[in-house]
């Protein structure tokens, strides 16, 4: 072993390309691994707080400041959770609307972390900066790419960060069937350069680690479920959504603002590589090749192919897409109506389950008898990482040291690692078990 | 011409035969309100499709002055390296609105006026001029806010080319001009019969039946009725509410006052300079460097723009400076009323 | 290269939804890096300097070590912007200062609460000189752009001074009040187009802040009229802009 | 009613284009005024004492300067700008050799032909001077058409003091009586202090037979105009030049109205008389 590696002091402040802030810490003695922390250093910021008091009305705009890249995924939970707070049923068309907003996040989120955060990672560049240069083609086509999803979201809800037209039980303003038609031959428009991303990502090697853990993910019947269903995971476990707290087990640790998660084992993991390894029959055909071309298969053990997966996942939510607005069109945009009220003298507890571009998402929300929060509880997918970043951390150092790798390298590998995760830190608001009573 | 008539049926045909030519702007179904689905709201927007044109429409927010006189115009194209070259940029093309209720031509009358006299603006010019517009003869008030009977808008004399009224089964038309009549050609129109003749009459006496004076004096007095009222406490009082937000202002069919600013281009090798309307409620609408506001209080600037809808305009073009249309009072979130304010001034002094 | 200005980009208390609507400009960001060297932006790139020419600043102080962060950024650039709501009037952060602030923590951390010591929500103003404010949650790219573009012309940002109301008139919509929903666009100041909350069919939620002359009292005698309660009221300014004494006072 | 005729109107030239214009020389005069002479790279700027003329900096804006030269001074113009705002700010870096845009002239006249064989009496406060200088320079250009010429300027303190030069040239003359006061003097000052009003004290009016042109800040307008009165002088004979907000120049933004009254084209110089009915006028 290169004597370099004999000890080293691995500290890296405010890892760069994630969302948020957070500090990896690696200790090690003797070439022996000593201490590894995921630090999360992001300020609190106390949404569980600062929901009660909110109106059902706007529970919704105050979540969505939780995070400015999922801010569609935690609309779209709290909207659940207040709907089923007040026991309401949303149509098909609001239903399949919610779901192609939801599909555009992801397709922005996977594109924007692959080819903005990994990619500099494989081109041995900095950022994607310099890649404007070196790499014009590729940027100039993430930049198409990600102003698709801007596209459809203005369309569908007026913007991405924070989405707008969406509230319980509807849209405040729809779209037309024109304007529906021609958002879909844009985006029918754009299948090279999905097709394009698949086959630069499929020239790309992750590093090999590999280390086994739980997969958590919803699943449902008739889909790859993003929208809604059971939580599961790949050791079996399966509830119904408002039984989450049987599966998701949180606590919290004095080195992270963020709360850790886990359930029978160490630790979990959520995000694309869960579902995938969770749901993967269920992928479109499309994706599926993708995968065969990408040579991701069920079930994969390497984190770093969480990139992957999120690749896979784009192809699907595309063609998805385009299904789902071909759905839309063929069925006409009904002029429905959101309630302006609350149902009189409802009161009772909602839960929100969805899956977010980094992992299942659960909003809980207890409201009173005026539609005015008075217990919140959320579910960040960063979170419910983090413990398994760390257990990562504990597997992949002494890999990397009998690798023989020096100081640098282990820092630039463990940056890879924590960016593979597609860690979004400002989205940990973190929370205690609240017992509604 | 004779007056011709129009059977409804032919009317998308005849649109449709519009939009090979030109562009047609029509009013058409916005939304329906969130609170209460029966309740239909118009706007006005260039037509994709002859069969949305509503002419049943009743009230819009933006009138079809945004068609004459955008919300946001360019008016100079300069490079920004040594020769800046700069560049007048007049925008038109052929266009038809198509629907315009009397108070809204007349107020385009009014603007053609104010953009015309003195030193023509070619930016409003070449467009107005490139634009026929067919008028939509309105049988009952749109709203109570209205009060265009007052202010002589209801019968206007000018600002269209050809005038719709639609009866029943049929469409009476009147090309009141050259361009009007060459419009109408492309129509299956047939001279008006007797009947049809006296249905006209029938509906003329109908809608001055259905309009009511709401200003206790005549419209000529309403300069005088101002001027009197200059010292009054009742602007003050009605400014209380007043958010100097400038929806009236926006919103109105006549208001053109507006701001200029030069806006770089994205890639910084040039600018553009774009005037975009702009409102005298508005706190730094008379503010001059050095902080010094000429029209600081809310209630001087209520004033400011009640006098100059009822008086200034009049004085400086010879035409209303209100049309009566009740657009400001609609959009006033604090329901602050150019009607009623000419009615409580004749009371005051 | 040297002589090109330099641009840095931070995050305090956020969801950094702001620093997104940059990256969101996409290619309209091309001449801007050709005029100057975006040096920190941690959330795209590795790499710092000791000085920046100009920093946007996003999120609220809610730590003291915000404030510290805040100063030892002041300190290293020549330009501060503050970047969207949170760095400006606190954003969605100030909520918590209308409750108890050890009770805050206890909900969210429950015994461990001393872990994560908090102070009042403030915005950057409040402990650094600002010298360009971008209001908005999230920001408005084309505003974003503006402010750059003007930095880099070496021309004064004017932020716009009226109500939300002028860019919605324009735009044609249907005043919200109309049909029964308040909207708060008739005190909050305007910037957001082509954005606008109403044109997506909702109320204005006030993340831009008050106008610099707002007529509150008009707006809660209105909305008292439409049969809100002062708690409704309070409730629906509280969102955002609780850092006013105007919306303060109501509590 | 006018009648407007829209085609031929739809052809007319825009008045919104900018001609080019090149800085001959310019030189800060005080802290915040600089003084710029300009030369229309075109046709000459044809214009009369009084008039103003829009200076744009491309990227940056417009604002209203009044000419402050003479037409008697030939083809070249030239405008002292006090920076204040976005584009008299950018104007502080502009310098011989410079290209700017300049629409105009605009507005009305001082009424230069009417004021022939009568006293004038000028009062200039502050920036005040630099329209006034115009006709100053007019009237001396052509001093046998006018009877007798007083100059009487104000400025806060002996550094915010106006073409310096001329102001000693002026006093210089036997054709003309120069007074210059400062609010606050400095060690160097040895004229007049106090507000400008003082200096009435120290001139013979002939009141019926002047022409009083008052041009500067709000306050010194109005305490000048009263004093004007009170020495007899006739409302519509003293004569002032108003600033407004203004956009376009050709009566058009509506942002200069006073009342129903455009500044740009009926203005910017006034009567008293006429300023008065206004009411909005100061
Ligand atoms: C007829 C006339 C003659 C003038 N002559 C001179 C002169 O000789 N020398 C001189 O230094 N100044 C003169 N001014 C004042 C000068 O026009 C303003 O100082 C200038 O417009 C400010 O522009 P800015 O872009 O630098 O400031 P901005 O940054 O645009 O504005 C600063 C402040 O001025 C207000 N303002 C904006 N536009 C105008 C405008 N067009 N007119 C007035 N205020 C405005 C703004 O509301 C703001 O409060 C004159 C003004 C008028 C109307
Ligand atoms: S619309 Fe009403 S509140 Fe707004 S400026 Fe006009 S009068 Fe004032
Ligand atoms: S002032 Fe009001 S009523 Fe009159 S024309 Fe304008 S919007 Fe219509
Ligand atoms: S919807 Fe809101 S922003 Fe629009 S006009 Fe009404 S109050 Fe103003």
């Amino acid at each position: 072993m290169a004597e370099a590696t004999k000890s080293m002091n691995v500290r890296v402040d405010y890892v760069t390309r994630v969302e948020g802030h957070g500090n990896i810490v690696a200790k090690v003695e003797d070439g022996q691994l000593v201490d590894t922390k995921f630090e999360v250093t992001e300020s609190p910021r106390f949404f569980e707080a600062m929901l009660r008091g909110r109106s059902w009305k706007d529970a919704m705009f105050l979540v969505t400041r939780i995070c400015g890249i999922c801010a569609c995924g935690h609309g779209t939970a709290s909207l659940r959770a207040t709907e089923d707070a007040m026991g309401l049923e949303i149509s098909e068309q609001t239903e399949r609307l919610r779901k192609i907003v939801l599909h555009a996040e992801q397709l922005e989120s996977h594109w924007l972390h692959c080819y903005f955060l990994v990619a500099p990672d494989f081109f041995g560049a900095p950022s994607v900066i310099p890649m404007a240069k070196t790499h014009t083609d590729v940027v100039l086509r993430a930049m198409r790419l990600k102003g698709l999803s801007h596209e459809i979201c203005e369309v569908l809800v007026g913007r991405h960060t924070h989405p707008i037209s969406m509230v319980p039980g509807g849209y405040m303003k729809l779209p037309s069937v024109r304007g529906l038609k021609k958002l879909r031959d844009r985006i029918a428009s754009f299948e090279a350069d999905v097709l394009a991303t698949v086959d630069l990502f499929a020239t790309l090697t992750p590093p090999a680690f590999a280390r086994e853990t739980e997969y958590e993910s919803i699943t449902h019947p008739d889909e790859y479920a993003f929208f809604q269903g059971d939580l599961m995971t790949s050791d079996g476990d399966r509830v119904e959504e408002h039984d989450y707290r049987r599966i998701i087990h949180e606590s919290i640790v004095q080195h992270s603002s963020a709360k850790h998660v886990r359930n029978k084992r160490e630790s979990l993991m959520v995000g694309a590589l869960a579902r995938f390894n969770n749901n993967h029959a269920q992928l479109g055909c499309q994706a599926k090749e993708a995968a065969d071309k990408l040579g991701l298969s069920a079930p994969e053990f390497n984190p770093f192919h969480n990139n992957t997966a999120q690749i896979v996942e784009s192809v699907h939510c595309y063609y998805d897409l385009l299904r789902l607005m071909d759905e839309l069109i063929e069925a006409g945009i009904q002029d429905e109506k959101p309630p302006l009220q609350w149902p009189e003298g409802r009161s009772g507890e909602g839960v929100g389950i969805v899956e977010v571009p980094r992992g299942t998402l659960v909003h809980h929300y207890e409201y009173d008898e005026h539609g005015i929060v008075t217990g919140a509880n959320l579910v960040i997918p960063t979170n419910q990482n983090l413990a398994n970043i760390e257990a990562d951390f504990r597997a992949y150092i002494p890999q990397l040291l009998d690798e023989g790798k020096s100081e640098d390298e282990v820092r630039h590998a463990l940056e890879m690692l924590v960016r593979a995760y597609d860690p979004c830190i400002s989205c940990s608001t973190h929370l205690v078990e609240v017992q509604f009573e | 011409m004779l007056p011709q008539v129009l059977k409804r049926n032919d009317l998308a045909a005849w649109v449709e035969a519009l939009m090979a030519d030109r562009t047609v702007a029509g009013p058409v179904l916005k939304e329906t309100n969130v609170s209460d689905p029966s309740d239909e709201k118009f706007e006005w927007t260039v037509l994709e499709d002859a069969g949305d044109l509503r002419l049943d429409y009743n009230l819009t927010v933006l009138g079809p002055k945004s068609f004459l006189w955008p919300p946001r115009q360019q008016l100079v194209a300069y490079r920004l390296d040594d020769g800046p070259d700069p560049q007048p940029l007049i925008e038109h093309e052929p266009t038809v609105l198509l629907g315009v209720h009397p108070c809204d031509a007349t107020a385009i009358a009014t603007l053609d006026t104010a953009f015309g006299k003195d030193i023509p603006d070619p930016h409003y010019l070449a467009r107005r001029a490139d634009t026929a517009i067919v008028g939509l003869d309105c049988a009952a008030p749109c709203h109570e806010s209205s009060f265009c009977l007052d202010m002589g808008s209801l019968y206007p004399d000018s600002g269209f080319d050809v005038m719709l009224t639609p009866m029943g089964e049929v469409i009476f038309v009147e090309a009141a001009t050259d361009l009007g009549r060459a419009l109408v050609k492309s129509a299956a129109v047939r001279p008006a019969t007797k009947d049809d003749m006296e249905a006209r009459q029938k509906f003329a006496e109908e809608k001055r039946s259905n309009f009511h004076y709401k200003l206790p004096y005549e419209l000529k007095y309403l300069p005088e009725v101002l001027e009197q009222s200059y010292d009054s406490l009742v602007w003050e009082a009605i400014a209380r509410r007043c958010f100097s937000c400038g929806s009236c202002n926006t919103t109105c069919p006549t208001c053109y006052c507006w701001d200029v600013t030069d806006d770089i281009a994205d890639d910084l090798s040039g600018g553009v300079r774009t005037r975009r309307y702009d409102s005298c409620q508005l706190d730094t609408f008379a503010e001059v460097a050095g902080g010094e506001n000429f029209r600081e209080e809310r209630s001087s600037r209520l004033r400011h723009r009640m006098f100059r809808k009822g008086k200034y305009i009049l004085e400086q073009t010879g035409r209303v400076g209100c049309v009566g249309c009740g657009r400001c009072e609609r959009a006033c979130v604090a329901k602050i009323s150019i009607k009623d304010t000419y009615v409580q001034i004749a009371g005051t002094r | 290269m040297a002589d090109k200005p330099t641009l840095a980009f931070f995050s305090l208390a956020c969801c950094e939804g702001c620093q997104l609507q940059v990256l969101a400009a996409n290619e309209k960001l091309l001449p801007i890096l050709e005029r100057a060297d975006i040096v920190r932006f941690r959330e795209a790139s590795d790499g710092d300097a000791d000085h920046y020419n100009v920093t946007f600043l996003e999120g609220s102080i809610v730590t003291e070590h915000d404030i510290e962060r805040a100063k030892a950024i002041r300190a290293k650039t020549d330009v501060l912007v503050a970047l969207g709501a949170c760095a400006t009037i606190g954003g969605v952060n100030v909520i918590k200062n209308f409750q108890e602030s050890d009770d805050v923590a206890e909900y969210v951390y429950g015994d461990k609460k001393d872990w994560f010591p908090h102070i009042p929500t403030r915005p950057l103003k409040a402990e650094v000189q600002v010298d360009v404010e971008i209001h908005g949650c999230p920001i408005n790219t084309c505003e974003f752009l503006e402010v750059a573009k003007c930095l880099l012309m070496g021309k004064p940002y004017r932020q716009p001074n009226y109500p939300v109301c002028v860019p919605c008139k324009l735009a044609g919509n249907v005043c919200l009040w109309h049909k029964g929903v308040p909207c708060l666009g008739v005190v909050t100041r305007a910037g957001c187009e082509p954005f606008l909350c109403p044109s997506a069919g909702h109320k204005c939620i006030g993340c831009r802040g008050l106008v610099d002359n707002p007529n509150t009292e008009a707006a809660a005698d209105v909305m008292a009229e439409f049969g809100l309660t002062v708690e409704e009221v309070f409730r629906e300014f509280s969102l955002f802009q609780g850092i006013y004494d105007d919306v303060a006072k109501m509590k | 009613m006018t009648q407007i005729d829209i085609h031929k109107g739809a052809e007319a030239e825009s008045p919104y284009v900018p001609k080019m214009a090149r800085i001959l020389s310019a030189e800060q005069m005080t802290e915040t005024e600089r003084f710029f002479r300009i030369e229309m790279e075109e046709a000459p700027l044809a214009y009369q004492p009084g008039q103003f003329v829009g200076v744009t900096v491309f990227g940056v804006g417009e604002a209203p300067i009044s000419i402050c030269s003479s037409p008697t001074q030939g083809d070249a113009f030239e405008l002292t700008v006090r920076s204040v705002g976005l584009v008299t700010n950018k104007l502080k870096e502009f310098g011989e050799g410079d290209r700017l845009g300049i629409r105009g002239p605009f507005g009305n006249t001082f009424p230069y032909e009417e004021m022939k064989g009568k006293d004038v009496l000028f009062v200039a406060g502050g920036l005040g001077l630099a329209p006034t200088r115009s006709l100053i320079r007019y009237v001396l250009d052509n001093r046998g058409d006018y009877h007798k010429v007083t100059i009487l300027v104000g400025a806060r303190d002996p550094s915010l003091l106006l073409f310096r030069d001329e102001l000693e040239a002026w006093t210089g003359r036997d054709d003309v009586e120069t007074l210059v006061t400062v609010d606050r003097p400095d060690k160097a000052w040895s004229g007049n202090v106090g507000v400008i009003t003082r200096l009435f004290a120290k001139i013979q009016l002939d009141a019926a037979a002047t022409y009083a042109v008052i041009v500067g800040p709000p306050v010194m307008f109005k305490f000048t105009v009263l004093e004007a009165l009170a020495e007899g002088v006739p409302e519509n004979r003293i004569i002032c030049s108003l600033e407004r907000h203004m956009k376009c120049g050709v009566g058009k933004c509506g942002h200069c109205q006073i009342r129903g009254v455009y500044v740009c084209r009926e203005g910017p110089v006034f009567t008293y008389e006429q300023v008065k009915r206004l009411r909005e006028g100061i």
